[in-house]
């Protein structure tokens, strides 16, 4: 292999050229955002890697000390931006597990439906942006984003008809949920459920037997099972790499354990993998949804009154540690209350964070066309990753 | 066979060149007056308007540069945060940018509009800054989102710039946090409005003053 | 000499798109340089590292090897369009030109330049 | 291995620790054995995944660093805690920013034990100026090289204002 730790001064024998330093910066088509790779390459090899994060640090654990509980979910959602749902799922379980508030049955299914539909979108999104990275701009292979994005486009109708916004919600609230599922909702989320699921099978069948995206995916971006849990990665990406740990499963909040579904693992650990585990991942949720509608009982949707004032919400003394499966992976909020109006101290554990925190470790090797084809299967969002 | 990874170069910080805040705050307030042609053209129809009856040939020739202008101007893909998957819905084939002749670059060289998306940080400042100066010249900026136009719910953030005019000059400020797609293409039908009214020697049009 | 009107004219078309698209291009843009319009674009960050880096010699033999088949392609042109009237005797002449050429080819792949390291 | 078996493990092991709680085994570690913790939960207690490290400012009583840890095969997860000094009042925390002053709260790394705590401990440096010993290169990950002061601490306010952007 190149040996990388060579001083960098120019070793004079034909077969390996100079170093070149690139930066695959803040600003570029495929960067899912602003993040900032400082490449070192040895003519198509990646070498080194320097990932520069920060450009999105909206300061939002700093923020949250200065928010109440009722004012904080709108701006927890924009952590995860993509899976807003599951964003301020993390932060109201965490305050409800310290003030052992009790959420009525029908708010949990709102919310298990909710979030599942959250993963769907999320993973639509996330299909329709790795293909058009690997298959050039908007002018060139752009087709399976414009269909991920219709499919998209139903799901937001659903929820902007549930809450009235398109991407960031302020559906969750300390106690349950703030609107209930509007007359007709079912029915439609049904038929959307229907269509979603018969285009899957057309994404598969123009994916799957194509040899370039075979070749782009098949073997790339090997993550390790050790490298792994090392790292903490978590989601898709560790259920890729083989390690069967699902947070619905193994510590089921808000009724999953009502629902049976399965839990996809791959072992291969590579981006094709990854692909595989998310292509099952949307039929389980459109499993979970429709056992969730036909079960969801009648009753309250949420155990406190209608918000009144700001600092309504009081948690007693004490701490929690949320933990909320999230499209990307455990997104955790680790809360520490003082008996006032706001949380003493606020962590977001973000599942992009540390799925991030593995390519330094992975993508030394690969051709730099790879970094991109890896970056989009890791599939950070960068509001999670700067907080 | 652990790889070192180079520590980077970082380049001195650019607002150390700054007094104070009203400094930046004047240096800002500059707008970069008669950008939309060359002297030479100026020139020309300088000598045209001053023929008599000349006015109706810079009009027409006016006109007919601005409906070039308006109807091809191409965003840069610049997305920084949620406002960017909204973009991105605005770009996809629901609500298509495309009917209005938008195409979406990657690069700033071949674009002719920014649309920040998302909330600028300190840390963004000086790239976003950059990345407008390498744009070529009749360029736009459309600010998009309330962390674009004033810091959004992140105002009282330490790390958040309080709205983009303050690092690039403001043509549109599409508000809403993320605004739907449908508000974004308002904001982009004012833009066009804007280019289509420029007056012969290519000043921008005065902003409409404050109603409410 | 008349044959070459039409290739006359179609020059002279070239020669104006080019002069006309530029020329329109000079008069219409506005000139106001900036020293950052010029630097040199790196997804917005400063520019790290210099780019006069020698590079591995893989990328100049792939060039070599299309040179190669590029000129082999320019002299199929006329021959193609000319080998009604010239006969099978043109054919055979052709086809040893190929031949030779193919050696080439086989070389390049034996040396392995084609896969990419 | 079950929360008894870990708790009696880790009481004979490491007598200094205080444990106390079930589904998380909080385990209060004396700052020297922060790296010993960490390898034995580990080796012996199964938790190879590393979730996340973070730290609390807690005002006079010193700045207070958590690591959660996770045995993903069965139920069992760990929450490491150590107490530090308090973090210098912001007009020594200035005096020198780079390499950590004497004044400023020092660990142990955890990154020779999970490579995951790499960004995690160059975050709380950032953060809250704790410096990680051996660690391969603490500098800011999340503000610019040249930001002064340490945000998350409680003694910095919210819009503290940085010329010229605010």
């Amino acid at each position: 292999m190149i040996d990388t730790s060579a001083p960098n001064q120019v070793v004079v024998d034909y077969s390996a050229g100079e170093r070149l330093t690139m930066n695959m910066g803040p600003q570029h088509p495929s960067a899912h955002g602003v993040f900032r790779a400082i490449l070192t390459l040895q003519g198509e090899t990646v070498v080194g890697v320097d990932a520069v994060i920060g450009y999105l640090h909206r300061c939002h654990e700093k923020l949250a000390e200065t928010l109440t509980y009722a004012q904080y979910p709108t701006i927890a959602s924009k952590t995860d931006y993509v899976a807003a749902m599951t964003s301020e799922f993390a932060y109201v379980l965490a305050a409800e597990q310290i003030g052992a508030v009790e959420v009525p049955k029908r708010a949990q299914y709102i919310r298990v439906i909710a979030a599942e539909l959250q993963r769907i979108a999320s993973h639509l999104l996330w299909l329709g942006t790795w293909c058009m990275d690997m298959g050039g701009a908007l002018g060139g292979g752009a087709t399976v984003f414009l269909y991920c994005i219709r499919e998209r486009e139903l799901i937001l109708d659903l929820f902007e008809s549930l809450v009235g916004a398109r991407l960031l919600y302020g559906l969750y609230q300390v106690g349950g949920t703030r609107y209930d599922l509007p007359a007709g909702w079912a029915q439609q989320c049904r038929d959307t459920l229907a269509t979603v699921e018969q285009r899957l099978v057309e994404y598969e069948r123009l994916l799957e037997d194509n040899p370039f995206f075979l070749a782009r995916a098949k073997g790339v971006g090997y993550i390790s099972r050790q490298l792994a849990e090392d790292v903490g990665v978590s989601g898709p990406l560790l259920r890729g790499s083989g390690v069967d740990f699902d947070l619905r499963r193994k510590a089921p909040y808000s009724s999953y354990g009502d629902f049976t579904f399965a839990v996809p693992v791959e072992t291969e650990g590579d981006c094709f993998a990854r692909y595989r585990v998310r292509m099952v991942e949307f039929r389980q949720s459109i499993a979970i949804i429709r056992q969730a509608l036909d079960g969801i009982p009648e009753g309250p949707i949420s155990s406190r009154p209608a918000l009144k004032s700001v600092a309504q919400i009081r948690m007693p003394k004490g701490w929690a540690y949320a933990r909320v499966e999230g499209p990307r992976g455990e997104v955790g909020c680790y809360m520490i209350a003082d008996g006032s109006p706001k949380p003493y101290r606020m962590k977001w554990r973000g599942a992009s964070f540390s799925n991030l925190s593995v390519l330094p470790h992975v993508l030394p090797g690969h051709k730099v066309a790879d970094v991109v084809a890896i970056m989009g299967s890791v599939d950070p969002v960068f509001g999670e990753v700067d907080r | 066979m652990a790889i070192k990874a180079p520590v980077p170069v970082v380049p001195a910080p650019v607002w150390k060149s700054f007094k104070d805040l009203q400094e930046f705050e004047a240096l800002r307030q500059q707008r970069p007056e008669g950008d939309k042609h060359s002297s030479t053209f100026e020139a020309l129809t300088e000598g045209i308007h001053r023929f008599p009856g000349g006015f109706v040939v810079t009009t027409v020739a006016d006109g007919f540069l601005n409906w070039a202008r308006k109807s091809s101007v191409w965003p840069v893909t610049f997305g920084l945060a949620c406002c960017a998957i909204e973009m991105m819905a605005t770009f996809a084939s629901r609500f298509d940018v495309e009917r209005l002749g938008m195409v979406p670059w990657a690069s700033p060289r071949h674009s002719d509009l920014m649309i920040v998306s998302g909330t600028v940080t300190i840390k963004m400042a000086p790239m976003l800054e950059r990345i407008y100066a390498q744009m070529p010249d009749p360029k736009w900026a459309v600010s998009m989102g309330s962390c674009a136009n004033s810091g959004g719910p992140f105002r009282h953030g330490y790390h958040v710039v309080k709205g983009v005019d303050r690092v690039i000059p403001v043509d549109v400020y599409v508000p809403g946090c993320p605004p739907p797609p449908e508000s974004l293409l308002n904001g982009l039908l004012l833009l066009q409005d804007q280019i289509a009214h420029f007056r012969r020697t290519g000043q921008r049009a005065a902003p409409n003053e404050k109603v409410d | 000499m008349s044959g070459y009107l039409p290739v006359a004219i179609f020059l002279g078309f070239i020669i104006a798109f080019a002069v006309v698209s530029l020329a329109a291009a000079w008069l219409l843009r506005p000139h106001r340089p900036a020293p950052q319009k010029t630097l040199s674009y790196e997804c917005g960050a400063e520019p790290v590292g210099d780019a006069w880096v020698r590079f591995p010699v893989g990328f100049y033999l792939v060039a070599l090897v299309f040179i190669l088949f590029d000129a082999l392609a320019v002299f199929l042109f006329p021959w193609a369009l000319a080998l009604r009237s010239l006969g099978a005797w043109a054919l055979g002449t052709m086809m040893l030109f190929l031949a030779i050429l193919s050696l080439g080819w086989v070389y390049a792949y034996r040396e392995g330049i084609l896969e990419w390291r | 291995m079950t929360h008894e078996q870990a708790a009696s493990s880790i009481a004979e092991r490491f007598p200094g620790a205080r444990v106390e709680g079930a589904t998380p085994l909080v385990v209060d570690v004396p700052v020297d054995q922060w790296r010993a913790f960490a390898q034995f939960a580990k080796d012996v207690l199964g938790c190879r995944f590393f979730n996340f490290l973070s730290a609390v400012d807690w005002k006079e009583s010193g700045l207070e660093v958590v690591a959660w840890l996770d045995d993903l095969d069965d139920k069992l997860s760990v929450t490491m805690k150590t107490r530090l000094a308090p973090a210098p009042t912001s007009a020594s925390a200035t005096a020198d920013e780079e390499g950590g002053s004497s004044a400023a709260p020092r660990c142990a790394s955890l990154v020779p034990v999970f490579r995951g705590a790499n960004w995690m401990e160059r975050e709380c440096f950032d953060m809250f100026g704790i410096v990680f010993e051996d660690h391969p290169d603490l500098r800011r990950i999340l503000l610019g090289d040249d930001w002064q002061g340490h945000p998350l601490l409680k003694s910095y306010a919210v819009d503290t204002p940085h010329p010229p952007y605010r």
